[in-house]
C-alpha cells in the first residue's frame, strides 16, 4: 500500500472551478490568504462567485482583486474594516454580504466539515445578528441553530504539504485553512513546500490528507504575502 | 479460513479503486487488505484516530500507543496522520470515507443493516458502526451467506435493531455477490461451485438473477 | 510576561475531586487511558461517579478498576465489547449505562468544549439510538439535537506536556484527550515527561495550555501502558 | 495620548490577576499588556489562533505569519500555541477566557455593550466581538468616557445594535472606574482632578456613588 498523489498544477486544479462556485478562502487578513489561487481565479475570469472568507484583506490585496474584477456575487464573512472598496461595493448594493459572528462562521464551516447539520448555540441571541433563525428550548432555554456550511471548492495556504495532502500550516496562518479542508467538495491547496510522504510526522499533521484533493506548489510568493507596511 | 472464505474476502479487495479512502471493520473486513496488490495506491482509515494504516504487528514489534479500532496492533505508512475522534467522524461524516466493508447479522432487501445488538444476549454497544454504516459513500458488507444454524442472514427485513437504514450497497459471502438495487436484492457473481438454486434457498428474500452469464469468483 | 506553572501532584489533584463528580477520561483502548490517574481514584475511594470514557478497558485495567472497587454510578460510553465485567454490572443493573455513537460521544464532548448546547445530526435517526432525542426540521429535512456534555473534572494522559499545560499525545492516544480537554470544568493531566515552556514548538500543539489547570509527572507508568498480549 | 487615557489603561491593567487568560480588544485595550509589570504570569489570547502573545514587532522584525486579530505583528513568549479558529472560539466560549477588555460606542446601566455597528455610518461586521462579549468570565470597557462630541457613551439604554447583551462588568474610563451591579452604575474610583459632580454631568443614567472616601487613580 501507498498513499496517492494529488500533485498538480494550479492552472488545471482552478480550471474545474465553474462559474457561479461557492469557494471558501482561508486566511485572516494576510496570513493563510491564498494569493497565489486568488490571481488565478481572476486571471480565469470566474463569475457570479459566491466567498467565503473571514475577511475581505485589504484594499488592492487578495479579495479585494476578486471584488474589483467583478467575480463576487456574494461574500460570507465577518468583518469589512480593512477594506473599503468591499463596504462600499455592500452599500451600493453591487455584492451582497452576509456577516457572521467570527466563531460562528468557523463554527458553521466546521459543522458543514464533520457531516453535522448545524449546531446549537446563544451566541448573538440577544442581538441583530439572532433575527431569523430558527430557536428550539434546549436545556430549559432559548438557543438558536445556526446551519452548516459547505463550498464547492476550498482554497488554502499552507507552509508546508506532502505529495498526499498531509499539510502544516504556520503560525496564524492556520486559522479557518483546517476546517474549510473538511467542508468543500473539492479541496485545493498551494504550499510553498511540497515534501514526499513521511516528511511530516504522522503526529504533526495539521490538515490529514484526506480531506485534500490537488495540491499545487508555489515557488515564490507575490509581494501580497509579505509584512504590510500600513 | 475456508476457500470459499478467502475467495470471497479476495473478491471484496478487487472493490477498492485506486485512490479510495477506506475504513474496514473489525473481523473479516480487516483482511481484505492482505489481498491489495503490493504498492496500490489506498488510504486506510481506522475511526480511532489515523488515516495510513500500515501492516499489523507482532506484540513483540508493537508500538503501545498505536492500534487500530478493534484493538489490533497497527503501523503506519509514508503519509500517515493521526488525529482526534472528532476529526476520525468529521472525515466519516462529511463524505471522505469512499468505502467501508463491515461484517453484518442481517441485510435486509432494501440495504437496512443490523450488525450491533442482538437484544438480551449481546449489547456492548454500536462504537462508530452506525456512523460508518449512515455515512460512508458505499458500504459494502461481508458475512457468511447464512448463520452457524443454516439460517439466512439476507432477509425481505432486519428483525434485530438496526444499524443504519438502507445503506448497503453491496453483500459479498462465501456464496454469491449481491447487490443492493431499488428492486431488492440481485446476484452478480457466484462463488465457485454454487449454483443460483444453492443461493436463493440459502437467501431470505426475493433474489433478482441476471439474463447474461453469471461471473464466477 | 510568561505563562504560569501548573504542576502539582497526583494525590492532591485527585483529592480535590468530590464524590458524585462527572469525570471525563481520556482514551480508546488502552493509549490515552490515565491508568495511574485511574489507580488514584480507586486509591482515594471516589465514589458515585459519572464516568465518560469511549469504553470501559478490557476486564482488570484501567475504568475496571473503578467498576469492581463500586466507584461507578453511572457510565456515557460507545462500546464495552472488551469489557464483560461491565456488560455485566450493566445487565445486573449495578451501573447505569448510556451508550452513544462513537462520533457523537466525540461531537457531544466538543460540542460541550466548544461552549455550544449542542449539534443537528441525522446520525442513528433511524435507529434505536435516535429515540427520544429532540427532533427539528433543517433544510427541509428532519434531524435531531446531540445535545453537549460537560464534566467537572477531565483526566488525561499525554505524552509530553510543558509547565504551563500544552500538550503532546502520540500516535492513536490523542483520540477524545483533546476534546475532553475544552468540556471540562478541571482538567487534569498525567504527562511521561514535562518540559520548560517553548520546548513544544506554539505550531506543534495538540491541546493549548489554557485549557489545562494541572499538570502531574508520571515517571513510571504502570504494565498497563504496555502493549496488552491478548 | 493624554495623561487621563495613560492614567486609565495602566489603572486597567491593575484589574488582570495572576494566572488569568486575557484577550485584549483593538485599540486601547490593546496597550493594556503595556503596563504590567515584567515577568507577570498572565496568558494573551487572540481570536485569530494563538495564546502566549509576546511584544509587538516592528516591520523589519516581524514574521509575515504571525498578527493578531487587529492586524499588529506580534511575537511569541515561551510556551505559546497556535490554533485554528474553531479552537480558538472554544476557549472563548467554554469559560477559558478569565477576562476582555473591550472598547465601546456605548454601554448601558444593565450592562448592555454597542461597539460594532454605527447604522448607514460604520457597519464592518463584528468579527470576533460578539463572542468576546459575550462569553468571557469577565468584561470590562476601555472607553472616553464621552465622545467627541462631548455626548456620553454611558447611557440608560444603547439606541445602537448591541454587541451582547448583559454583559459588561465594568467600565475604565479617563474620568472613572464604574462597576454594573444590579442597581446601575457604581462609581468605584475617580481619576485625578476629577470630581463626583463631573462624572455625573458626563453620564447619561444614573450613578450610584459609595458612602466611604473614593479613591483616586
Amino acid at each position: 500500500m501507498r498513499l496517492p498523489d494529488k500533485t498538480t498544477t494550479m492552472e488545471q486544479a482552478i480550471a474545474a472551478i465553474p462559474d457561479g462556485a461557492t469557494i471558501m478562502l482561508g486566511g485572516f487578513g494576510v496570513p493563510g490568504t491564498p494569493f497565489l489561487m486568488i490571481q488565478e481565479l481572476v486571471r480565469q475570469n470566474k463569475r457570479d462567485l459566491t466567498i467565503i472568507k473571514n475577511d475581505a484583506n485589504e484594499t488592492g490585496m487578495g479579495v479585494d482583486h476578486l471584488l474589483v474584477a467583478g467575480c463576487v456575487r456574494r461574500l460570507i464573512t465577518t468583518h469589512l474594516g480593512l477594506n473599503a472598496n468591499a463596504i462600499r461595493l455592500m452599500n451600493e448594493g453591487a455584492i451582497e454580504v452576509e456577516f457572521c459572528a467570527q466563531g460562528m462562521l468557523a463554527e458553521r464551516i466546521r459543522a458543514g466539515g464533520a457531516g453535522l447539520k448545524g449546531v446549537v448555540t446563544d451566541i448573538g441571541i440577544d442581538t441583530e445578528m439572532g433575527a431569523g433563525k430558527q430557536r428550539i428550548e434546549i436545556g430549559g432555554e432559548v438557543a438558536m441553530i445556526e446551519t452548516a456550511l459547505r463550498a464547492g471548492v476550498a482554497l488554502l495556504h499552507a507552509a508546508r504539504a506532502d505529495t498526499f495532502g498531509n499539510l502544516r500550516f504556520a503560525a496564524t496562518a492556520r486559522n479557518f485553512s483546517p476546517l474549510m479542508a473538511m467542508a468543500a467538495d473539492t479541496v485545493i491547496v498551494e504550499a510553498e513546500e511540497i515534501v514526499p510522504p513521511g516528511d511530516i510526522a504522522p503526529d504533526d499533521v495539521h490538515t490529514p490528507g484526506p480531506f485534500v484533493d490537488h495540491v499545487v506548489h508555489v515557488p515564490q510568493l507575490s509581494g501580497e504575502y509579505a509584512v504590510v507596511r500600513r | 479460513m475456508s476457500d470459499a472464505k478467502s475467495r470471497m474476502i479476495a473478491r471484496a479487495a478487487r472493490d477498492i479503486a485506486p485512490g479510495m479512502t477506506v475504513n474496514l471493520g473489525i473481523g473479516l473486513p480487516t483482511q481484505v487488505v492482505n489481498h491489495l496488490p503490493a504498492n496500490f495506491p489506498v488510504c486506510l482509515h481506522t475511526e480511532n484516530g489515523l488515516t495510513g494504516i500500515g501492516p499489523t504487528l507482532p506484540p513483540d514489534a508493537a508500538d503501545r500507543n498505536l492500534i487500530d479500532a478493534g484493538g489490533a496492533y497497527v503501523s503506519t505508512v509514508p503519509g500517515s496522520a493521526f488525529f482526534d475522534s472528532a476529526t476520525s467522524f468529521a472525515l466519516v461524516r462529511s463524505g471522505r470515507l469512499d468505502l467501508t466493508m463491515l461484517g453484518a447479522f442481517e441485510v435486509a432487501e432494501n440495504g437496512d443493516l443490523a450488525n450491533w445488538k442482538i437484544p438480551g444476549k449481546f449489547s456492548p454497544g454500536a462504537g462508530g458502526g452506525m456512523e460508518l454504516a449512515q455515512k460512508a459513500r458505499r458500504v459494502a458488507v461481508l458475512t457468511t451467506h447464512t448463520d452457524r444454524a443454516g439460517n439466512p442472514k439476507l432477509l425481505t427485513r432486519c428483525t434485530l435493531p438496526l444499524t443504519a437504514a438502507a445503506c448497503v450497497d453491496r453483500i459479498f459471502t462465501d456464496m454469491a455477490v449481491i447487490d443492493v438495487t431499488p428492486a431488492g436484492f440481485a446476484l452478480r457473481e457466484l462463488a465457485q461451485g454454487v449454483t443460483v438454486a444453492d443461493v436463493r434457498h440459502a437467501t431470505g428474500a426475493p433474489l433478482h438473477i441476471p439474463g447474461d452469464a453469471i461471473p464466477i469468483f
